[in-house]
């Protein structure tokens, strides 16, 4: 595997996980990432994230591997948080290194759509309304399901 | 066989996880959801809308017509909303 | 203008552009990121890039607009290098934060398909065989035409 | 005008940038490309294959019949390879 998977509580910090991608090699041409942030959208003060924990890693360590399979990736990295996480942290990070731009591109768009729609946690928002579970969206099913 | 409940199925229920002992004739998703929902009336509530129920057997998704044969534990719980 | 457009010769940090890109705002739900880099493909050992100043700013600039009024874009940044590169430096880093997940993956890939096609620079690349300007590829064209 | 080289077309004509001044039959940028050939054995060299020739014209990118009316400068170069 060449990306690498975590799920933690604890707080990720994209530019140093970049920054541990890129380095030391001359065979990369490209480096794509997404960060999934939460945002603070009708006075949410609080997101918190529930997750099945075996179920997690096997789904995103099998996510990742059918992308190493269709694009030529030389480095990725995967972290998905849980827990209760505030307004403007980071939710999630995708970042795949590859020597090709839309090999990239393509991967990194790959990991976060199907993520959302195949790993299981599930998002509970605190706010003005009390706490609410957020339901799933069509959309999401869509975008994952055009790289069938 | 061991259940474990996520999100608000698990809310709905009351429990994160439980022993369940089986009848002999429950032998797939569909039967065994329909089994459950009989259990309280909070596993009635959590199982009611079965299009926002998702299962996974020994940590892999299944449909409804799934068989529990030799299925350690059973999953239940909404949709996904990760990412 | 919610992009920021910078051309320069000095090497750029993507961790300290992304860093920049999402802090203290919390209406920010995604940030998505390409850094272009120069690859040691068949022993190269330089990429030098010549550029049009005045047209390069001026079609950055344009394709910057152009994401803007597709995309709802918080907050962005293009930065393209000129001048003599080293295999592992990065050559053009594009970052896009917006509200939502597709939004600022499409406007990335997006920028960095019409940088390629319609921003005047030239590649020369250095190695075993001397010195070889860079021919321009069908599937950039491509690339960028399935935007139109 | 001011005419513009950048790369290959550069290095072929041996020149950065160079002052044209255009005989008045001269109005596009194909009539430009023609006439500008036959200024010297690297402008030919340059301009010999003109699928590989693109042009900008006040710094707008412009097709062969594009007018030369009004323009204070034309930059001519290969098809860019930047990103």
């Amino acid at each position: 595997m060449r990306i690498a998977i975590r799920v933690q509580p604890e707080p990720f910090d994209t530019a140093a996980e970049l920054a541990r991608l890129g380095t030391s090699r001359t065979d990369i041409g490209a480096v794509a990432s997404f960060t999934g942030l939460v945002r603070a959208d009708d006075g949410l003060t609080a997101l918190t994230l529930e997750h099945h924990p075996v179920m997690t890693l096997r789904q995103m360590a099998r996510v990742a591997a059918e992308a190493e399979t269709r694009w030529p990736i030389a480095a990725g990295t995967i972290i998905h948080r849980h827990g209760r996480l505030l307004p403007g942290e980071g939710i999630v990070l995708v970042a795949v290194a590859s020597p090709h731009r839309a090999a990239a591109l393509e991967a990194c768009s790959f990991l976060i759509d199907w993520l959302k729609t195949s790993a299981p946690f599930w998002k509970r928002e605190e706010g003005p309304w009390g706490a609410r579970w957020v339901a799933a969206r069509a959309e999401d099913d869509a975008a994952a399901a055009r790289w069938q | 066989m061991q259940a474990l409940y996520f999100a608000w199925v698990r809310e709905r229920i009351g429990l994160d996880a439980e022993p369940l002992d089986l009848p002999e004739d429950i032998k797939t998703v569909a039967a065994l959801l329909d089994w459950l929902a009989q259990r309280s009336e909070g596993h009635g509530a959590a199982l009611a809308d079965r299009s926002l129920i998702r299962v996974a057997l020994d940590n892999e998704f299944a449909g409804p017509e799934a068989s529990l044969a030799g299925v350690a534990e059973v999953a239940i719980f909404p949709p996904v909303t990760g990412g």
